[in-house]
């Protein structure tokens, strides 16, 4: 067991957001969290390394690795923060400070975590680049100049540049065309697989979940209200919601015209 | 529970704020009504054997070189004094303020003009600008904040458009474009919330500067004509006490401090309130 | 002792450092008017004042004549030396005249030179006109002689002076040491520092701090805690300047000598000079400070509201509502002062208050320029304005600037025939003692018309260190500071 | 790149013709006489037709575009004039002051970035907190006190009682500090808030957060992120404040005997030392050219995406 | 008939090579474009070329035969009605500093006197900000938040709330529904779908949700590099005949 979450509820002054939420993530673990839109899944994932806003105030407790999370101090919390907890942000753009280049970016964090070499920095981040398929000549832009897919590609690459133990990635394939998309999932299991890391997946794209999830969650309004193995989720979804957004999948169906279409056209 | 303490701890920094804001506005209201209803000075009146006494009873804050009563002064200066330099600083932030979101918005042609046109005031000294203006005007205090108002508008048309200038690069900016707002109502609604803070800093402070830059005036001549008690010049008329009789400067000196105080503090407020996010992540 | 300046300072050199109250970025002897090269020791006039007598006694010239004010003959010192070591002759002094009147027109104006000759150690000068001052007018620090062949007159005149410009750092200070020869014995100081701080406050602090030795005019206000310094010594002297409201005769009610008179009944001087500049200055009666041979001894004239009512009283005005009025119309006076001196403000408003006792408006202006505001605005009734009545021992320049229809100073608008005759013939007038009687007149007039009223003679201050310093002099006229008499007490 | 150079030098050329001649008649319609003073009324008699022959003969009766003309001429041939009051020429004079007030305000600006820096930034990264409340009592008191309160202070306490430093002159170092920290705390007072008030709104932003999510120590994200985010309204008002800083000093430079260009300004302006106020005007607005030119260049290091916005639309 | 024709537009940034070149393509009144494609292959930037928020190089734009291309800031003021868009990025869209309800009404209070609406009405301020978020599922409690107190998924549906609520000729969405879950997707791809069957309105569709563009276009475009690469009816997706990418793009998803 690497992440416990532990009776988490997420407040703010006058309501409370996420509502003693608990689950369970074990080494190797791909952890599908998926859910409502503003259910909460994005502030769950973030109070786990003590980064919610300020006006929102979180209790319970997060176990990683036997330390709870929650009660680590500034100081201690800051350690585990990239090297082992890393973190895919679904703002991409908000991930990078706007007059850093992209590759200062990468140069910072491999530095900050202790590679003193400039050009073993320089190629990893290349190299890590290029994982997600993108050119060496981004290294040298500014994040504006890129275009969302390559921004969410470049932060993809950035947090999983250590090797961390467990990976947050919240809905980091929204702005992917399949075919990179593909690419980067490919790339993410394969790393999972080399480093046995555990992922945290939050994701609205079924696909996704069916093809590398093993673990899978569904939020709703704040809680939980099924988790479980994928095949028993996706299977034999107990919750209503649950059957309700497996059912809502939209799925490409050879040769078959659009549901809506076919409305329109009798 | 704990959501009334975290309301009740956020507010009370608040309340102490506006709490000390009223203590001053009471005691200047008990103050007031002191010095008018009960010690009945001629704040004009001078009487040089009764000069630089200390305080009494009578004179709560003691006499100034001319024997008249400090206190009475400082409460009638304080009225000229604030009313004058708000009314310099409010009209150099209402001209500035457009003006610099004009020009860092509009860019290019407007802009260029615009920079050498503020370059241009920046390249007088204010001295120049007030000696003129008062000498054309004829001496007065309304033609020296006239003046002040002249030299002020500047700074807080840089800075806007300092601000205006990267966030109208914004993603959102170009939606308010593609939503057909106006230039003006961009500015207006989409790019003002974003300076008020800085402005609000900047102005708060620049209100002590204005009465400073009062006194500075008078010391040649320029600003608040004599028995006017205004605090500036109050300062300025003490100059020469400053081993004899220190508090003689430091009386006006704290009033001036009290004042950007309360101008701060409001402005700090009003600055939070356009903060939406409110707390910085520890 | 002085921990500022002196780096190289070994402990036997005999220094002082003097602190002054205005500083100037010239030393041109000729243009500069803060006057710091004659000042500082380091340039001298052909004549100089005696303050004692009052009277112009040689000095670099040792005799002069000129009897018919128009023709001078004057007879230079001999074996008077340059600093740089040339010899100072006829053509030297000569062409330092002629450069002072060719680089000021002030000076060309002052003087009227019409031609200058020059033999051996005789000048002969004639001026444009009759003018009897002229002699006088050689007192004027503007008139130095210098050493014209020098490049750098700007930066280092030399002069004939005891002491020898070293280094100038404009606006901030000068470095003197002694020269050898000097024509009247050399000084027992071997080096002086003359500096610049405009700042009363920081002058006296220096002062305090031990930075300097000589402090002229220290805050007033500071006095008392200086005399509390052990060694501390203050020293008060009146000057040649009056401070006097000067009344606009062209406005309609100034115009009736009697309210003039209740003008000037309500100055209270004695407590103006008690309260305000704190004892160090003498109450006026008349325009010329009263040591002068050419002060008119005036009868104690009566002051005090009651007085300033009669006065008014008699111009037809009653008291209405609590306002002075005639007419039905109230008396009220537009009353302009200015900050340059800062005492003018002061009496103000003490005048304004006053006034407001015995129902008279005053309203206070204060103007930046006085003498282009008061020339060209004729909207106001008083103002306070301090004068120099005899700068150089002579009357002639005040009465002629202040009360003669064409001066540049006559801002009071006074065209008072008699008067004019009085100042005609002055300016016509040679002999001292006929000249002296002339200018009383005038000012006689003046005081019993009250086309001016004069409110006191102003002090000035300096104050050194007295354990220290030996010989120093506070002048009247304010020209001669550093002498080859001044010296330090070695203990 | 030749033409952009000549471009921007015609700009300023053109606007020095206009700022010049601005100020010529600008300080030319204030009442106010050059030739009383240099006729020295003050000690010397002198008739109502002298001073009218004066004027007559500085061609101060001229029509003011014929004035204007000849100072042109002159400025043409890089002649800016002698000074009515030292017959010294102005530029000698400017050129020679100039540096002590650089000095100064260099001092000051030390000073400035000594304080404002530390205490603007703790002060936001503490809001609230008695940091903060420090930082503000202090900035208010150096917004209301005047300087030459301070000054005087400064000179009794370090000069006059613990004689550790020279109250005047400007001689090295040791005379530098007392002005410099006058000025530089008096100063300062609006840079603490304004850096302050930036930081916050910097420190809120997303990226931020995502520095601290890759475990960057505070310090880094401070001074590496938010610092240099938060820099723009700070550096704008350094820019503005420097021309007024420059001719500012005055009152410092008279407390400190510190013999500067403020201070011949101001004698200048009150003796209507026309060809010294022109000249001093001048080397203002050049200075003032530079220094907004280069703050607008820092907009463009700061904000990349200024730079490169700005290179395409001038294509 | 065509509303929007686009020929032989291209654009180049600063530095390096076109970002998009030679596009050239109609869009029909009423219907739904897709435009899918590679990431980084210049379909946001051809957006922001048509909004003419880009320079553009080369090529023509007309807006029911108006060119559009030469037209200033001010020329394009009366074509700015007829033409909305939802960004990418909706945590970028929106304006930090204004609560959802002041950022929600910018199009309909600039644009209150010349309309014509047809689904939606305006009784007043709230009621309108309260009828547009529940047109997009959400809860109208949002109202009164700023941007931040929000979620991705929420940020995005408002961006769309406000595209729709002129009910304008021509929408071009830029991925609208990437952070939707499939629930939120459906209703908010209907509500879209409804709206341009009813009201006749036109959308350029940029998104890499095939089943999404399936779902709601009639046409789509393929983009690879800058360029259009294929472009067929909607039927055909799935065709033998499509272009490699295409058939790339599809396999993958
Ligand atoms: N700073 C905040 N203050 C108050 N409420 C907030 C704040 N941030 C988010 N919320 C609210 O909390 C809820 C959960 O937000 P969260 O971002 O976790 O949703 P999410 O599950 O990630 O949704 P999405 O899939 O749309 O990203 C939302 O209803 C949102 O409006
Ligand atoms: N401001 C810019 N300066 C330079 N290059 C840019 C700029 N903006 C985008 N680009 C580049 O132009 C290309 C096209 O970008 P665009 O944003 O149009 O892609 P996109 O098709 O929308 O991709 P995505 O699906 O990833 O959003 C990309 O390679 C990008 O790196
Ligand atoms: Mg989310
Ligand atoms: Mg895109
Ligand atoms: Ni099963």
């Amino acid at each position: 067991m690497i992440l416990s979450i532990d009776e988490v509820s997420i407040r703010n002054q006058n309501k409370i957001i996420v509502d003693q939420v608990s689950l369970t993530i074990r080494e190797g673990d791909w952890f599908a969290l998926v859910g409502e839109s503003g259910s909460g899944k994005s502030l769950l994932s973030q109070s786990i390394g003590q980064l919610l806003p300020a006006q929102l105030q979180v209790e319970g407790s997060v176990f990683f690795k036997e330390q709870d999370l929650l009660k680590l101090s500034a100081k201690e919390i800051r350690k585990l923060r990239g090297k082992n907890v890393a973190y895919i942000f679904q703002d991409y753009q908000g991930s990078f400070t706007p007059f850093r280049k992209i590759g200062e970016h990468f140069d910072e964090y491999l530095k900050v975590h202790g590679f003193s070499s400039k050009k073993l920095r320089y190629k990893q981040a290349i190299e890590a680049l290029e994982s997600v398929g993108l050119a060496e000549e981004l290294y040298h832009r500014y994040p504006f100049q890129l275009s969302g897919g390559q921004l969410q590609r470049a932060a993809i690459a950035l947090a999983l540049l250590l090797s961390p133990d467990l990976v947050i990635a919240d809905e980091i394939t929204t702005a992917l065309d399949s075919v990179s998309g593909h690419r980067v999932l490919e790339m993410l299991a394969k790393r999972q697989k080399e480093t046995g890391c555990s992922i945290l997946f939050i994701t609205h794209d079924w696909r996704v979940v069916r093809r590398y999830a093993n673990k899978l969650a569904i939020m709703k309004d704040g809680k939980i209200v099924e988790s479980g193995g994928k095949h028993r989720i996706l299977d034999h979804p107990q919750h209503q919601y649950t059957k309700q957004l497996i059912k809502s999948a939209p799925i490409l169906e050879k040769g078959l015209p659009s549901g809506l279409d076919r409305e329109m056209k009798s | 529970m704990n959501r009334f303490a975290g309301r009740l701890l956020k507010n009370r920094k608040q309340t102490i704020q506006v709490g000390i804001a009223l203590i001053f506005v009471v005691m200047i209201f008990i103050g007031i009504f002191y010095a008018f209803f009960i010690l009945k000075h001629d704040p004009y009146l001078t009487n040089l054997s009764g000069r630089l006494q200390s305080m009494s009873l009578q004179h709560p804050l003691g006499t100034d070189h001319l024997g008249r009563d400090v206190f009475t002064r400082l409460l009638l200066g304080g009225q000229q004094t604030i009313g004058y330099s708000l009314l310099a600083l409010v009209t150099a932030v209402s001209i500035g303020v457009p003006l610099g979101i004009i020009a860092g918005y509009k860019g290019g042609i407007v802009d260029r003009l615009f920079m050498r046109i503020a370059d241009g005031f920046l390249a007088f000294p204010d001295t120049i600008v007030a000696i003129v203006l008062v000498g054309l005007l004829g001496p007065s205090i309304s033609n020296l904040i006239l003046a002040i108002i002249l030299v002020k508008w500047v700074n807080y048309a840089r800075l806007v458009r300092s601000t205006v200038l990267s966030e109208a690069q914004k993603e959102y900016i170009l939606i308010a474009r593609i939503n057909g707002l106006s230039a003006g109502k961009i500015m207006k609604k989409h790019l003002f919330p974003h300076i008020v803070g800085h402005v609000l800093v900047l102005a708060s402070l620049d209100l002590g500067k204005i009465i400073l830059l009062i006194s500075a005036f008078s010391y040649i001549g320029l600003g608040a004509q004599p028995p006017m008690p205004e605090w500036g010049a109050m300062l300025n008329d003490s100059r020469a006490y400053f081993q004899s009789m220190p508090e003689l400067m430091f009386y006006p000196g704290l009033a001036i401090v009290s004042v950007v105080l309360i101008t701060n503090m409001l402005g700090d407020y009003f600055r939070d309130r356009f903060d939406v996010k409110k707390e910085v992540n520890q | 002792d002085s921990t500022s300046s002196s780096k190289e300072e070994s402990p036997e050199d005999k220094h002082i450092h003097f602190l002054y109250n205005f500083s100037t970025n010239s030393l041109d002897p000729h243009i500069d008017s803060s006057y710091v090269p004659l000042r500082a020791g380091i340039t001298e006039t052909l004549v100089r004042l005696d303050e004692e007598n009052l009277t112009v006694v040689p000095w670099l010239a040792e005799s002069w004549e000129g009897d018919d004010g128009i023709h001078w003959t004057i007879h230079l010192r001999e074996g008077v030396t340059f600093h740089n070591g040339k010899e100072m002759d006829a053509d030297a002094v000569k062409v330092s005249l002629e450069r002072a009147i060719t680089e000021s027109v002030a000076m060309k104006n002052a003087l009227k030179i019409k031609e200058i000759k020059a033999e051996g150690y005789t000048l002969r000068i004639t001026t444009t006109q009759p003018f009897p001052e002229f002699i006088s007018e050689l007192v004027n620090p503007n008139v130095s002689i210098i050493d014209v062949t020098e490049e750098d007159i700007l930066n280092k005149p030399i002069g004939t002076g005891p002491f020898v410009l070293e280094t100038f750092m404009p606006g901030s200070r000068l470095e003197l040491k002694r020269f050898d020869q000097y024509w009247d014995g050399a000084s027992n100081l071997d080096r002086v520092t003359f500096s610049f701080n405009e700042d009363a406050n920081a002058r006296s602090l220096a002062l305090k701090s031990d930075q300097v030795d000589i402090v002229y005019r220290p805050e007033v206000e500071s006095l008392e805690s200086l005399k509390q310094i052990e060694g501390i010594h203050v020293e008060s002297t009146a000057t040649f300047r009056v401070h006097q409201m000067t009344m606009n005769m062209q406005r309609e009610s100034l115009k009736d000598v009697n309210v003039r008179r209740a003008v000037d009944a309500l100055i209270d001087r004695q407590e103006i000079v008690d309260s305000i500049l704190l004892g160090h200055g003498e109450a006026a009666v008349g325009p010329f400070l009263p040591s002068l041979p050419f002060a008119p001894t005036y009868e104690q004239r009566e002051s005090g509201a009651e007085l300033a009512v009669e006065h008014l009283k008699k111009a037809g005005y009653t008291l209405a509502n609590g306002t002075m009025q005639k007419d039905g119309e109230a008396l009220k006076l537009t009353l302009l002062t200015y900050p340059a001196r800062a005492d003018l403000p002061l009496i103000a408003q003490v005048f304004q208050s006053d006034a407001k006792q015995i129902g008279i408006d005053v309203e206070i202006k204060q103007i930046d320029t006085p003498e282009e505001y008061m020339a060209s605005n004729r909207d106001w009734d008083i103002a306070t304005y301090s004068n120099l009545t005899a700068p150089r021992g002579d009357a002639g320049y005040y009465l002629n600037a202040t009360y003669h229809p064409t001066g540049s100073l006559n801002f009071s608008g006074a065209d008072e025939p008699t008067l004019t005759a009085i100042i005609d013939e002055l300016n016509q007038t040679v002999d001292q003692q006929e000249r002296a009687e002339l200018a009383e007149q005038a000012a006689d007039y003046v005081f019993e018309n009250v086309i001016n009223s004069f409110v006191l003679h102003p002090s000035t201050i300096v104050a050194y260190n007295d354990n220290k310093v030996k010989n120093w002099v506070t002048t009247r006229s304010e020209y001669y500071m550093i002498t080859n008499q001044l010296d330090v007490d070695v203990n | 790149m030749i033409q952009i150079v000549t471009r921007k030098f015609l700009e300023v050329l053109l606007f020095i013709l206009i700022i010049t001649f601005v100020s010529f008649l600008f300080v030319r319609l204030a009442p106010g006489d050059p030739v009383l003073t240099i006729l020295n009324v003050d000690e010397l008699s002198v008739s109502q037709e002298q001073v009218e022959a004066l004027r007559e003969d500085m061609g101060f009766n001229k029509p003011l575009l014929v004035q204007y003309g000849y100072w042109l001429i002159d400025f043409i041939q890089l002649d800016f004039g002698t000074s009515y009051s030292t017959g010294q020429p102005v530029m000698e004079m400017i050129l020679l002051g100039l540096p002590a007030t650089l000095e100064l305000t260099f001092g000051a600006l030390l000073v400035m970035v000594l304080v404002a820096i530390p205490l603007g930034s703790l002060a936001a990264l503490y809001r609230n907190r008695w940091i903060d409340q420090i930082s503000r009592i202090l900035s208010i008191i150096g917004a209301a006190v005047p300087s030459f309160w301070l000054g005087l202070i400064f000179i009794d306490l370090f000069s006059a009682r613990l004689n550790w430093l020279p109250s005047m002159g400007r001689d090295g170092v040791s005379t530098v500090i007392l002005p410099s920290l006058t000025l530089g705390l008096a100063i300062s007072s609006v840079y603490v808030r304004l850096l302050r008030s930036s930081l916050l709104d910097s420190l809120n932003q997303e990226f931020i957060r995502a520095g601290r999510a890759r475990g960057l120590s505070e310090f880094r994200i401070f001074f590496a992120h938010a610092f240099r985010h938060s820099l723009p309204p700070v550096i704008t008002v350094f820019g503005v404040s420097l021309g007024s800083l420059i001719g500012g000093v005055v009152v410092i430079e008279v407390l400190f005997a510190y013999p500067g260009i403020g201070k011949m300004v101001v004698d200048a302006i009150r003796q209507r030392d026309f060809p010294l106020i022109q000249g001093y005007i001048l080397v203002m607005a050049v200075i003032v050219f530079i220094v907004n030119t280069c703050v607008d260049l820092s907009y463009r290091y700061l904000n990349p995406q200024l730079k490169i916005k700005e290179s395409e639309t001038n294509r | 008939m065509t509303l929007l024709a686009v020929k032989e537009l291209s654009k180049t940034y600063r530095q390096g090579s076109p970002v998009i070149s030679n596009i050239t393509f109609d869009l029909n009144k009423g219907e739904c474009l897709a435009l899918v494609g590679e990431s980084g292959s210049g379909k946001s930037t051809l957006a922001r070329c048509l909004l003419r928020i880009e320079q553009i190089d080369r090529g023509k734009i007309s807006l029911n035969g108006s060119a559009l291309e030469q037209l200033s800031e001010r020329q394009l003021k009366p074509f700015r009605k007829n033409i909305q868009a939802v960004f990418q990025n909706p945590a970028a869209s929106l304006n930090p500093k204004l609560k959802i309800k002041d950022a929600l009404l910018d199009p309909y209070e600039q644009y209150k006197s010349e309309l014509n609406l047809a689904h939606f009405s305006y009784p007043s301020k709230e009621a309108s900000v309260n009828q547009l978020l529940e047109a997009v599922e959400l809860p109208t409690s949002l109202a009164d938040r700023y941007p931040h107190e929000l979620s991705g998924g929420q940020r995005q549906r408002v961006t769309i709330a406000r595209a729709i609520s002129i009910e304008p000729e021509l929408i071009i969405l830029d991925e609208p529904t990437a952070s939707l879950d499939v629930i939120s997707q459906d209703a908010v791809l209907r509500l879209l779908t409804d709206l341009r069957k009813n009201l006749n309105l036109s959308y350029l569709f940029i998104s890499h949700d095939l089943a999404a563009v399936n779902q709601v276009s009639q046409r789509i475009m393929v983009m690879k590099d800058g360029q259009i690469v294929d472009q067929f009816e909607q039927e055909h997706l799935l065709a033998e005949d499509r272009h490699a990418y295409t058939k790339e793009l599809v396999s993958t998803f």
